[in-house]
C-alpha cells in the first residue's frame, strides 16, 4: 500500500475513517485501504507489536461491508452461494475470507477480510427483491489483541466475555462504553482477538475511550499494517 | 513510654520499615504496616479524637472501623477513619473537627454545657421569635460537620471494573475461608473478600493467649492458596447488595462490580459496647480492639487493665492482655452466675467479680485517660447497679465485652428477614432470598468448630443451589451461655453512659425521646439520631433495641430493626462516580467545522456546527452574514444528524398513514410529503419529510433530538401491527447536506446532470442522482429557504461532495451556515419547530397545522384524541408576529410572556431580527382573539419594557 | 444560649409530654378520616380542626408517622414553577412554611438558602425565562442569572462542569429554602392532636365503603370506621387506595432515590439544581451533603436501592464539584414517587361523595405540604375545592386540560 | 443492576433497555366513547401486582414484552409480541 506523508488535515478526496477524527498526531502513517483513508501506523512496528502483545486496538473501518436484513434475507443469501450462521445472534466465515454476522435472527452483516470479495459480490446485485432489504453500513470497526484484553471488556461492559463464558461463534450486540455495538471473539490472521463494530458517527469516540484504556493497560494503538505481514 | 510487644507470631507489622510521621504537631515513629491508631497507641498517645457533638476525648474503641470518633486529616484528604488507615512515611496529621487541637479542644466546653442540650434540643430552640432564627442558624452551622473539605482536592477518577464468579464469599475470617475451600474443591470459580488488611478474621487475634492458634489460621490460608480457582481480595469492602447478586467491592483503587451466581455471607459480628458512665473514655475499648492491638499491631492496650464482660468471651480477651504483658486487675463479670472460664484466669491471679458491673470509669486528672473503675453489685433481672458496696479498681485502662451484633447489613439489604434467637440473644436469619446463604457469626454460630461446620453447610447449599450434588450438613445451634448480654446496661443519675459514640447519645436521651412519643425504632431513630452517624450503627443499634424494649416492656423482636441500606461503609464519591462515559457523536465533516472556527452545539449526543464567526465577529454578526448568503446567493449547512428511516416493502405507505397524521397512500413516487407524529393525547411529538423513492420504498428524515425515539416507536407500532415491511434506521449511514438560496440550483447543476429545472424538479420532490461523483438522494425542500436542495449521501463521502460545493459555489460566495443561523432562516420562512414553538402539551390545532392532518383516515396515532381536542374551544395559537419597522428598543427573547394587564395571554416561542427583511420577527403563543392578521399584543421584555406586536402573515419574507 | 433550653436544663425530670398521644384502638366513627400520617394527612388534620373547627377527626397511618416520603426526600422547598397555577399554589405554601416553626412551636430549621436550576444548553436556557418570566408575573423572585452571579454564590463550582456541560446561566429562586422534614410532620402531629384529632400509628386500611356512590366507612386492621368524608393522602400508596373504590387515575409509581454524605463542615450555602446532569443538591444543617436525581425509569412499588443511581449521580456530582472525589456517601435510600403524565398533583373531589384525593405527588410533595394540608381541609369542611387547586382537579384529564409543569419539573425537586 | 433477559439476546443489565410502558389493548376508537377514550389515554392501572410491559432492547433493537410484578420487580417471562411464546430458555446466555 502506499504511505502517504503524515498529515493531519482532512482530505476531501477519499472517504476517511470514522475513527480519524481522534487519530490525530504526527507519527501517525495514513493509507488508502479500500477507497478509505486509514491509519496503517502510529508508531515503530517493533512498538505496535509490543503493544498487540499486551492490547492492540486497531481501526479496520476500511474493511468492506455489506449489510441486508428482512423475513427472506436468509433465503436470499442461500440463493447467492453465501454462507450463513444457522442461529441468530452467531456469525461464520463465507469461503474463509468474508465475515458474516448474523444480527437476531433475520439480518445479516457481512465483511470482506483481507481477500474477501463477498460483499462486492452482493452489492453488485441491484435487483430488489422481496422481503430483502439492504443495510447500508458506516460502521466504525477494531480489533482488539493482545493478554490485558479481557481487563479492558472488565472497564467498558459489564457482560462476562471470557472464553469460557461464550459459544466461539457468538454475536454479543451489546454496550460498550456506553453505546451500542456488536462485539465477536474470533482469529484474525491466526490470531485470537476480539472485534468491536459501532456507529460509524461514535467512531471517534469509541477510539478515544479504548485507546485510553489500552495505554493504562500498557497498551495502545496498532496500524493496520501490522495485520498485514 | 511505649506499649509496643514483642514480636507477636502473625502481626502485620514489618518492623525492618521505621514509618516517621507527626500527629497534632508531635513527632511519632511506626512500623510499616501500624494504622494511624495502632500506632499513636503504642507511643502511648490516648487522646485521639473529640466526638461529634459533645468534643469529649475518644481513644481506640473498636480498631474496626467504625471508630469514628478517630478522623483525622493529612491536609489533602479529610475525614480518614485513624483506626484503618495505614500510617505512612511523612504524614502530616491531625484531628477534624478541633478547635485548638485535640488535646486542648476549645470546644470542649460544649460537654459541661451538655445538659443544655438533651436529646432532639434543635427542634425546640433558636425558632422564636422568628427574627433571631438566621442568628442561630449561623451558629449551629458553624458547629457541623467534622473534618473540612479540601477544596484543591484532585478530581481522581477512579477504574470500574465488571467481574463474574460462580461464588462470592464475604468475610475471610475461620468461616469465610473454609466455604471458600468447599466450593473451590467442587472446582467453582470462588472470589472472597474482606476488608482487613490481611485475611483471617477473629483467628488471627481471639487466642485466649494460646500461641497455637496462629498456626491453625496459617493452615488454613496455605489450604486456600492452594486453589488457582480462588481469588482473594482484602483490603477491600462489600459495600452493599443489589439485585441479581451485584455486589460493589471497593478498593483503595476503584470499584469492582461483581456479578455472582451464590452469595455466602459470612462477614462475623461486631462486639458491642456494655453502657456506663464514662464508658468513652480514652482507654476503655471493647475487648476485641485490645486484641486487635495486640497481634495484629504488637501493642499493649495498657499496663494495668480491667475487664468488664458480660459473656465468656470476656475471659479469653484476660488471657490475651496476660499474654501481652497485660497486668489484668479484676474480671468483672456482669453475670450472678460464673463462667466456667473464670477458673482459667483466676489461677493466673486474676481476681473475678460475678455478679458485677463497672458503675463508671474514673478519668484521669486530664480527662485524657482512665485512672480507675469504680464497681458495684448488679441486678440482672432489675438491670440496675446495686451501689450500697462500690469498689475503685486502681487501672488505666478497660476492656469491654458484652456481646455482639451480626455484621447482616448485607443479608438485610438483599432481603432477609430476620428473627432474634435468645439461645444468642442476636438477630439471626430466618428466610434468606433464594442464592444467597449466611454462615458463621451472623448466623448466630459462635463456637469455631460450630463455625467451621456451618461454613461447610452454607457451601453445600450453594452448590447444590447451582445444580452440583453435595451432601447435606446440619448445624447445630448454639449452646451454652449466651456469647451476648440481653441488656449490658448500668444505668446512671449523672449519665454520660454512651450508647452512641457517633453521635454521643446517653440512655437518658432514649428515654426522654420515649416520653416525648418517639417510642418506635424508626421514630427513636430519628429523633434520637442514633446510628445515622458515620459508622450507622454498627455499635449503637443492638443497645437502642434493647434499651427501647425495656422502655416499652416488649421483647426485643417485637421492636423489630431499622432498615439498612447501601452502603455498608461510607463510600467515596470518586469511586462510586469512577469514569463516566460521556459518548458523543460526529458527523463526518467535524473535523472541517473544526477547522473553520464553528462553534460547537450539543444536540442529543451530536456536535453540530452552530455558526462560523470569522476573526472579531459576534455570534450575532456571524449568523446574520450567514442569512445573508442564504438569502442572496447560497449557503450549505451539514445536516447529516438529521433522523434518517427507510420504510421498505409493500405495506411502506399503509404504515405512514397509520403512523403519521398526513396522507402517503396516493403520494407519488419521486415526491415529498410534510410527515407529523403525534402521541396517542394528541400532543405533537416531531415533524419531518416522506419521500417516495418508489411504491415500495420511503425515505423519512425527520428532527436530530428526536430521531432515536421516532425510530424506536416506529419499531414498536410494526410489532403491533406487524405489516408486510421493513425499518432501515440509517441515521449513521447516511449524512445530508442542504444547499440553500438563489444561487442553489446554479451551483449544484455544475455537479450533477440531472435535470434542475424547477418544472422538473419543483418544490417537494425527491431524485436520486450522481452529484460531485457520489450517488445522492435529492430532496427538494424549502424550509430555510424557496431553493433549497438536501442531498442525501453516504455518510463517509458527505465531505468531497461538501467540499466540491464549495468550490463550485466559490464564485457566487457560498458560505456554509450552522443549526443557529438555520433557526434564523426557518425563521423567516415561517416554519414552527417542534420542541421550539411547541410544548409538552402543544396539538396540532395550537400552531395551525390542520392542513397537515387527514382526520377522514380511518386511524393514525393521535386521531382519537384529535377528534376531542376538535370540539373544545382553542386555548391558544401560535401566530407570526412583527415588531415595529425600525425597532430600538429591548428586543425580547424567547419565552417573555404576551400579557394583557395582568392576564397572561401568551409567550414568545421564537424571535429573531432579520437582517434581509429589517426586521423583528417572531412566533408566540396568544389566545384565539388575537390571531387575526394586524392584531396587536403586547410583550414583556426581561426587563419589563413593554413591547408591542402585531400579527403578520408568513413566509415574512413575502410580507 | 435560648431561655427555654435553660429551663429545661434545671428540669430533672425532661419534657414528659408525648408530641401525640398513643390510642388503643379507633374510635366507632369519626366526622373526618384521613389516611396516611404523612406531613400532608396531618397538616390536614390540623388545620381542619385549627381553621374549620371539625376535630372528631382520625388519621390512618399503617407504619409510623413521617415514615414515608415525607421522611424520605430531600426537603427542598421553593415555588418557582412554571404554570401561573403552580406558581401561585406553591409560592402559598412556601409563605405559611415561612412562618411554621413559630405556628407549630417546633423548629423545623426552615433554612432560606437560594436555589439555582442549572441551565447548560440553550433550551435550558429558555425553560429557566420563560420560568422566571412566569413567577415575576405572579410576584415570585425568580430571575435569570449569568455564571458570574452563580459563581459569585458558589465558587466552588466548576462552570464548565470538567468540560463536559459548561454551565450558560441558571434560575436563581432567592426563597428556596431546604427544612427538616421529619419535624414538618412531627410538628403537624402534635398541633394536630392538641388540638383533638387522633393519630393512629400502625393502623392499616384494609378496604373502603362505598354505598350508591358514596362513602360510608373503612375497614382497617384495628377494626371498622363509620365515617361519610375520607381523605387519601398516602402519596406512593395512592393506586393501592384508589383501587379500593374502583377510582381511575393516571397515577403511576416510580421509585425517586437520594442519597447522603458524611457530615463536613459547611461550605456550600445555596440550593442547585442541574436538569442535564440531573443533580441536585443542598447540605444540610448538619452538615451532610444531601443529594438526589430524577426518577427511576421505570414503575416499582419500592424502595429499593440500585447502584447506577448512586454511580450516576456521583459522577454528575464530580463534574459539577470535582473535588468530592474522597468525600463519602454514607447511606442512600428511596421513596415512591406518584406520578402524573402532567408532573401536578391531583387534588380535590372524586366521582365519588366524601371521597377526597390528595395525591400525584411525585417529586413536588414536600414543599407542598402545609398549603395541600390547608386546601384540602377547606375542600373536606365546605365539600368544594378551593380556587388555589381547581386547575389540579382529577376530571382535567378526561377535560383534556392538563397542566404543563412538565416542562419546568424534568428535574424538578 | 438488575437483569433482564431479551428473548433475542439473553440476559443483559437493566441499563440496556428502555421501558415502553404498559402494555395495553385500545378500545376500538370508531366506537368508544370520548371519555373511555380520554381514560384510555391518560389513566393507569397503577395498583402493584403483575403487569405486562413493553421492553427494548437497545444495543439490538428488539421490542419484547416482559410479565413483570410491579411489587417484587420480579421478571416471569419475556417472549416476542409476534411469537407469542417464551423464547427465553433457549436464548438466555
Amino acid at each position: 500500500m502506499q504511505a502517504l506523508t503524515p498529515n493531519n488535515a482532512v482530505k476531501l478526496d477519499a472517504k476517511i475513517s470514522p475513527a480519524a477524527p481522534a487519530q490525530s498526531g504526527a507519527s501517525v502513517q495514513w493509507a488508502v485501504v479500500n477507497d478509505m483513508q486509514i491509519a496503517t501506523a502510529f508508531a515503530s512496528a517493533e512498538v505496535e507489536q509490543a503493544r498487540k502483545k499486551v492490547l492492540g486496538v486497531t481501526d479496520v473501518s476500511c474493511f468492506p461491508r455489506y449489510g441486508f436484513k428482512g423475513p427472506q434475507a436468509a433465503q436470499w443469501a442461500a440463493d447467492h452461494e453465501l454462507a450463513i450462521p444457522s442461529s441468530p445472534n452467531s456469525w461464520t466465515l463465507s469461503d474463509q475470507k468474508s465475515l458474516v454476522l448474523r444480527l437476531g435472527g433475520s439480518e445479516f452483516v457481512l465483511e470482506d477480510q483481507m481477500g474477501g470479495v463477498a460483499c462486492e459480490k452482493l452489492s453488485s446485485i441491484s435487483a430488489r427483491v422481496a422481503g430483502v432489504y439492504k443495510v447500508p453500513r458506516a460502521d466504525a470497526a477494531f480489533i482488539l489483541s493482545g493478554s490485558a484484553v479481557l481487563n479492558l471488556f472488565a472497564e467498558l461492559c459489564s457482560l462476562d466475555l471470557r472464553p469460557s463464558a461464550l459459544l466461539a461463534n457468538d454475536v454479543i450486540m451489546t454496550q460498550v462504553a456506553g453505546i451500542s455495538a456488536i462485539v465477536i471473539r474470533q482469529t484474525h490472521n491466526g490470531e485470537p482477538v476480539y472485534r468491536i463494530w459501532c456507529d460509524g458517527t461514535y467512531g471517534a469516540y469509541m477510539w478515544e475511550t479504548l485507546i485510553e484504556i489500552a495505554v493504562e493497560l500498557g497498551g495502545g494503538a496498532v496500524g493496520l499494517a501490522s495485520y498485514q505481514h | 513510654m511505649s506499649l509496643r510487644t514483642t514480636k507477636q507470631n502473625g502481626e502485620w507489622l514489618d518492623r525492618t520499615k521505621k514509618i516517621n510521621f507527626t500527629f497534632e504537631g508531635e513527632a511519632f515513629t511506626a512500623f510499616e504496616g501500624d494504622t494511624i491508631s495502632s500506632a499513636l497507641w503504642a507511643a502511648g498517645q490516648k487522646v485521639l479524637g473529640r466526638s461529634f457533638k459533645y468534643h469529649r476525648a475518644r481513644g481506640v474503641l473498636s480498631l474496626a472501623n467504625h471508630d469514628v470518633n478517630i478522623l483525622v486529616t493529612d491536609g489533602i484528604d479529610t475525614n480518614m477513619r485513624a483506626d484503618v488507615v495505614l500510617v505512612k512515611d511523612g504524614m502530616v496529621l491531625n484531628a477534624v473537627n478541633t478547635i485548638g487541637g485535640v488535646k486542648k479542644d476549645k470546644n470542649s466546653y460544649i460537654d459541661s454545657i451538655s445538659p443544655l442540650l438533651p436529646v432532639g434540643f434543635y427542634y425546640k430552640a433558636f425558632h422564636t421569635p422568628r427574627r433571631f432564627f438566621p442568628f442561630w442558624e449561623k451558629v449551629i452551622r458553624k458547629a457541623a460537620g467534622l473534618g473540612i473539605v479540601n477544596f484543591d482536592y484532585p478530581r481522581i477518577l477512579k477504574r470500574k471494573l465488571h467481574t463474574h464468579c460462580d461464588v462470592l464469599v464475604i468475610g475471610a475470617g475461620p468461616t469465610g475461608l473454609t466455604a471458600a475451600c468447599v466450593a473451590a474443591e467442587a472446582g467453582l470459580e470462588v472470589t472472597i473478600v474482606d476488608e482487613n488488611q490481611q485475611a483471617g478474621g477473629s483467628l488471627g487475634y481471639d487466642r485466649s493467649g494460646n500461641v497455637a492458634m496462629a498456626s491453625q489460621l496459617t493452615d488454613l490460608l496455605a489450604k486456600v492458596a492452594g486453589y488457582s480457582n480462588i481469588t482473594m481480595i482484602t483490603g477491600a469492602y462489600a459495600a452493599g447488595y443489589y439485585p441479581d447478586h451485584l455486589i460493589p467491592i471497593v478498593a483503595a483503587n476503584g470499584i469492582t462490580k461483581v456479578r455472582a451466581k451464590t452469595v455466602i455471607v459470612a462477614s462475623g459480628a461486631f462486639e458491642q459496647p456494655p453502657v456506663f458512665r464514662y464508658n468513652d473514655l480514652p482507654g476503655v475499648m471493647l475487648g476485641s480492639a485490645a486484641q486487635r492491638l495486640i497481634y495484629r499491631y504488637g501493642v499493649k492496650p495498657f499496663n494495668n487493665g480491667v475487664v468488664v464482660t458480660a459473656n465468656d468471651y470476656g475471659y479469653r480477651v484476660a488471657l490475651d492482655l496476660l499474654a501481652a504483658g497485660t497486668k489484668v486487675v479484676a474480671v468483672v463479670d456482669l453475670r450472678a452466675e460464673a463462667s466456667p472460664m473464670a477458673a482459667e484466669v483466676t489461677k493466673r491471679g486474676v481476681k473475678v467479680y460475678p455478679g458485677h458491673c463497672v458503675y463508671e470509669a474514673l478519668a484521669s486528672s486530664d480527662k485524657s485517660g482512665v485512672r480507675g473503675a469504680i464497681i458495684c453489685a448488679y441486678d440482672e433481672q432489675k438491670n440496675v447497679a446495686i451501689t450500697a458496696k462500690k469498689i475503685t479498681l486502681e487501672c488505666d485502662g478497660i476492656a469491654m465485652s458484652a456481646g455482639w451484633a451480626p455484621a447482616g447489613a448485607l443479608l438485610y439489604q438483599a432481603g432477609t428477614a430476620m428473627q432474634f434467637d435468645y439461645a444468642v440473644q442476636q438477630f439471626v436469619p430466618s428466610r434468606i432470598p433464594d442464592g444467597i446463604f449466611a454462615a458463621g457469626k451472623v448466623n448466630g454460630i459462635f463456637e469455631l468448630e460450630q463455625r467451621i461446620n456451618d461454613a461447610k453447610r452454607a457451601a453445600n447449599e450453594a452448590l447444590r443451589y447451582l445444580g452440583l450434588s453435595a451432601p447435606e450438613v446440619v448445624t447445630e445451634r448454639h449452646v451454652g451461655a449466651s456469647p451476648s448480654h440481653a441488656y449490658p446496661m448500668v444505668p446512671h443519675d449523672k449519665g454520660k453512659n454512651f450508647v452512641d459514640f457517633d453521635e454521643d447519645i446517653q440512655i437518658k436521651d432514649f428515654v426522654n425521646a420515649a416520653k416525648e412519643g418517639f417510642d418506635n425504632i424508626e421514630l427513636m431513630k430519628r429523633f434520637t439520631t442514633v446510628g445515622m452517624g458515620p459508622s450507622q450503627g454498627k455499635h449503637s443499634n443492638m443497645n437502642a433495641i434493647r434499651i427501647l424494649a425495656k422502655i416499652r416492656n416488649l421483647p426485643v423482636e417485637k421492636i423489630g430493626t431499622t432498615t439498612s441500606r447501601p452502603f455498608f461503609h461510607p463510600t467515596p464519591i470518586g469511586h462510586l462516580g469512577g469514569r463516566g462515559f460521556h459518548s458523543h457523536r460526529l458527523t463526518s465533516l467535524h473535523q472541517w467545522h473544526a477547522e473553520h472556527g464553528a462553534v460547537f452545539t450539543d444536540i442529543g449526543a451530536w456536535k453540530r456546527a452552530a455558526y462560523y464567526p470569522t476573526v472579531g465577529q459576534t455570534k450575532e454578526d456571524a449568523i446574520q452574514t450567514e442569512a445573508m448568503a442564504v438569502r442572496q446567493t447560497a449557503g450549505i449547512i451539514d445536516g447529516s444528524s438529521f433522523g434518517k428511516i427507510e420504510v421498505h416493502g409493500p405495506d411502506a405507505a399503509e404504515f405512514l398513514e397509520r403512523f403519521f397524521t398526513g396522507v402517503y397512500a396516493t403520494q407519488k413516487v419521486g415526491s415529498c410529503r410534510y410527515v407529523m407524529l403525534l402521541d396517542e393525547s394528541g400532543v405533537i411529538v416531531d415533524d419531518g419529510i416522506a419521500s417516495r423513492l418508489a411504491d415500495d420504498l420511503f425515505y423519512l428524515s425527520v428532527g436530530t433530538s428526536n430521531a432515536a425515539a421516532v425510530y424506536r416507536e416506529m419499531q414498536r407500532s410494526q410489532q403491533m401491527w406487524q405489516l408486510d415491511l421493513g425499518l432501515v434506521n440509517v441515521t449513521g449511514a447516511f449524512g445530508a447536506i442542504n444547499i440553500a438560496g438563489p444561487a442553489a440550483r446554479e451551483i449544484l447543476a455544475t455537479l450533477t446532470d440531472l435535470d434542475l429545472s424547477y418544472e422538473s424538479f419543483p418544490i417537494s420532490s425527491v431524485r436520486e442522482s450522481i452529484v460531485a461523483g457520489v450517488e445522492a438522494r435529492l430532496i427538494r425542500v424549502a424550509f430555510v429557504s424557496d431553493v433549497g436542495y438536501e442531498l442525501h449521501i453516504p455518510m463517509v463521502q458527505v465531505p468531497q461532495v461538501w467540499q466540491a460545493l464549495l468550490d463550485a459555489g466559490k464564485k457566487h460566495g457560498i458560505r456554509p451556515f450552522g443549526s443557529d443561523t438555520q433557526r434564523l432562516l426557518r425563521l423567516e420562512m415561517g416554519h414552527a419547530m417542534p420542541g421550539v414553538d411547541t410544548d409538552g402539551l402543544t396539538n396540532p390545532f395550537e400552531i395551525g397545522a390542520e392542513w397537515a392532518l387527514k382526520m377522514s383516515k380511518s386511524y393514525f396515532i393521535g386521531q382519537r384524541s384529535l377528534q376531542i381536542l376538535a370540539k373544545k374551544p382553542l386555548r391558544k395559537r401560535l401566530v407570526a408576529f412583527a415588531l415595529a419597522e425600525n425597532f430600538k428598543g429591548e428586543m425580547p427573547m424567547d419565552c417573555n410572556l404576551v400579557l394583557e394587564g395582568r392576564e397572561i395571554l401568551g409567550r414568545v416561542t421564537s424571535i429573531g431580527y432579520s437582517k434581509f427583511i429589517d426586521r423583528c420577527i417572531g412566533l408566540a403563543f396568544v389566545t384565539p382573539a388575537k390571531t387575526a392578521i394586524g392584531a396587536q399584543f403586547q410583550i414583556r421584555t426581561d426587563n419589563g419594557s413593554s413591547v408591542t406586536a402585531t400579527v403578520v402573515k408568513t413566509p415574512f419574507l413575502k410580507n | 444560649m435560648p431561655l427555654r433550653l435553660l429551663k429545661y436544663a434545671i428540669k430533672k425530670e425532661h419534657p414528659a409530654s408525648r408530641f401525640f398521644k398513643s390510642h388503643d384502638a379507633p374510635k366507632k366513627s369519626y366526622d373526618v378520616v384521613i389516611i396516611g400520617g404523612g406531613g400532608h394527612g396531618l397538616a390536614a388534620a390540623y388545620y381542619l380542626a385549627k381553621d374549620h373547627g371539625i376535630t372528631n377527626v382520625a388519621v390512618l397511618e399503617k407504619g409510623y408517622i413521617g415514615g414515608g416520603n415525607t421522611g424520605r426526600n430531600t426537603t427542598i422547598v421553593r415555588s418557582n414553577y412554571l404554570t401561573p397555577e403552580g406558581v401561585n399554589f406553591y409560592d402559598a405554601s412556601v409563605k405559611i412554611y415561612e412562618g411554621l416553626s413559630e405556628e407549630l412551636d417546633l423548629n423545623l430549621f426552615y433554612s432560606t438558602r437560594g436555589h439555582f436550576t442549572l441551565a447548560h444548553t440553550e433550551s435550558a436556557m429558555r425553560t429557566m425565562r420563560w420560568r422566571a418570566e412566569v413567577n415575576k408575573h405572579v410576584g415570585v423572585e425568580s430571575r435569570v442569572v449569568g455564571p458570574d452571579e452563580i459563581a459569585k454564590a458558589c465558587p466552588q463550582l466548576d462552570l464548565s462542569c470538567s468540560g463536559q456541560a459548561p454551565i450558560l446561566g441558571a434560575l436563581f429562586h432567592a426563597p428556596g429554602s431546604v427544612a427538616r422534614h421529619d419535624g414538618v410532620a412531627w410538628g403537624y402531629a402534635r398541633g394536630a392532636d392538641r388540638l383533638g384529632a387522633e393519630i393512629h400509628q400502625n393502623t392499616e386500611v384494609l378496604s373502603i365503603d362505598v354505598k350508591n356512590g358514596k362513602v360510608c366507612g373503612v375497614k382497617t386492621n384495628k377494626g371498622y370506621i363509620e365515617t361519610k368524608q375520607v381523605l387519601c393522602a398516602v402519596a406512593g400508596f395512592t393506586p393501592r387506595i384508589t383501587e379500593m373504590v374502583d377510582l381511575e387515575t393516571p397515577i403511576v409509581i416510580h421509585p425517586l432515590q437520594a442519597c447522603v454524605t458524611e457530615p463536613m463542615k459547611p461550605w456550600l450555602d445555596t440550593i442547585l439544581v442541574s436538569g442535564s446532569l440531573h443533580v441536585y443538591v443542598s447540605q444540610s444543617s448538619r452538615g451532610e451533603l444531601v443529594m438526589g436525581s430524577s426518577l427511576d425509569p421505570y414503575e416499582v412499588h419500592s424502595t429499593r436501592s440500585t447502584l447506577d443511581f448512586v454511580e450516576g449521580l456521583t459522577s454528575h456530582m464530580l463534574d459539577m464539584f470535582p473535588f468530592l472525589a474522597n468525600v463519602k456517601v454514607v447511606r442512600q435510600w428511596a421513596g415512591m414517587a406518584d406520578m402524573t403524565p402532567d408532573f401536578a398533583p391531583i387534588m380535590g373531589k372524586t366521582p365519588i361523595e366524601g371521597f377526597y384525593l390528595d395525591a400525584g405527588w411525585g417529586t413536588w410533595g414536600f414543599k407542598a405540604t402545609p398549603i395541600s394540608g390547608k386546601t384540602m381541609a377547606q375542600t373536606i369542611a365546605n365539600d368544594s375545592a378551593p380556587d388555589l387547586i381547581h386547575s389540579f382537579r382529577l376530571s382535567r384529564f378526561e377535560d383534556y386540560e392538563l397542566t404543563g409543569e412538565k416542562g419546568a419539573a424534568s428535574v424538578g425537586h | 443492576m438488575k437483569l433482564l433477559t431479551c428473548p433475542m439476546n439473553g440476559s443483559r443489565p437493566l441499563s440496556e433497555f428502555i421501558f415502553g410502558g404498559e402494555y395495553r389493548d385500545a378500545p376500538d376508537q370508531k366506537t368508544c366513547s370520548d371519555s373511555e377514550w380520554a381514560a384510555y389515554v391518560h389513566n393507569r392501572s397503577g395498583a402493584p401486582g403483575d403487569k405486562k410491559e413493553w421492553w427494548y432492547h437497545s444495543p439490538s433493537g428488539t421490542w419484547f414484552i416482559a410479565e413483570r410484578n410491579t411489587l417484587s420487580d420480579k421478571v416471569s417471562r419475556t417472549y416476542l409480541l409476534s411469537a407469542n411464546t417464551n423464547s427465553t430458555q433457549e436464548q438466555a446466555k
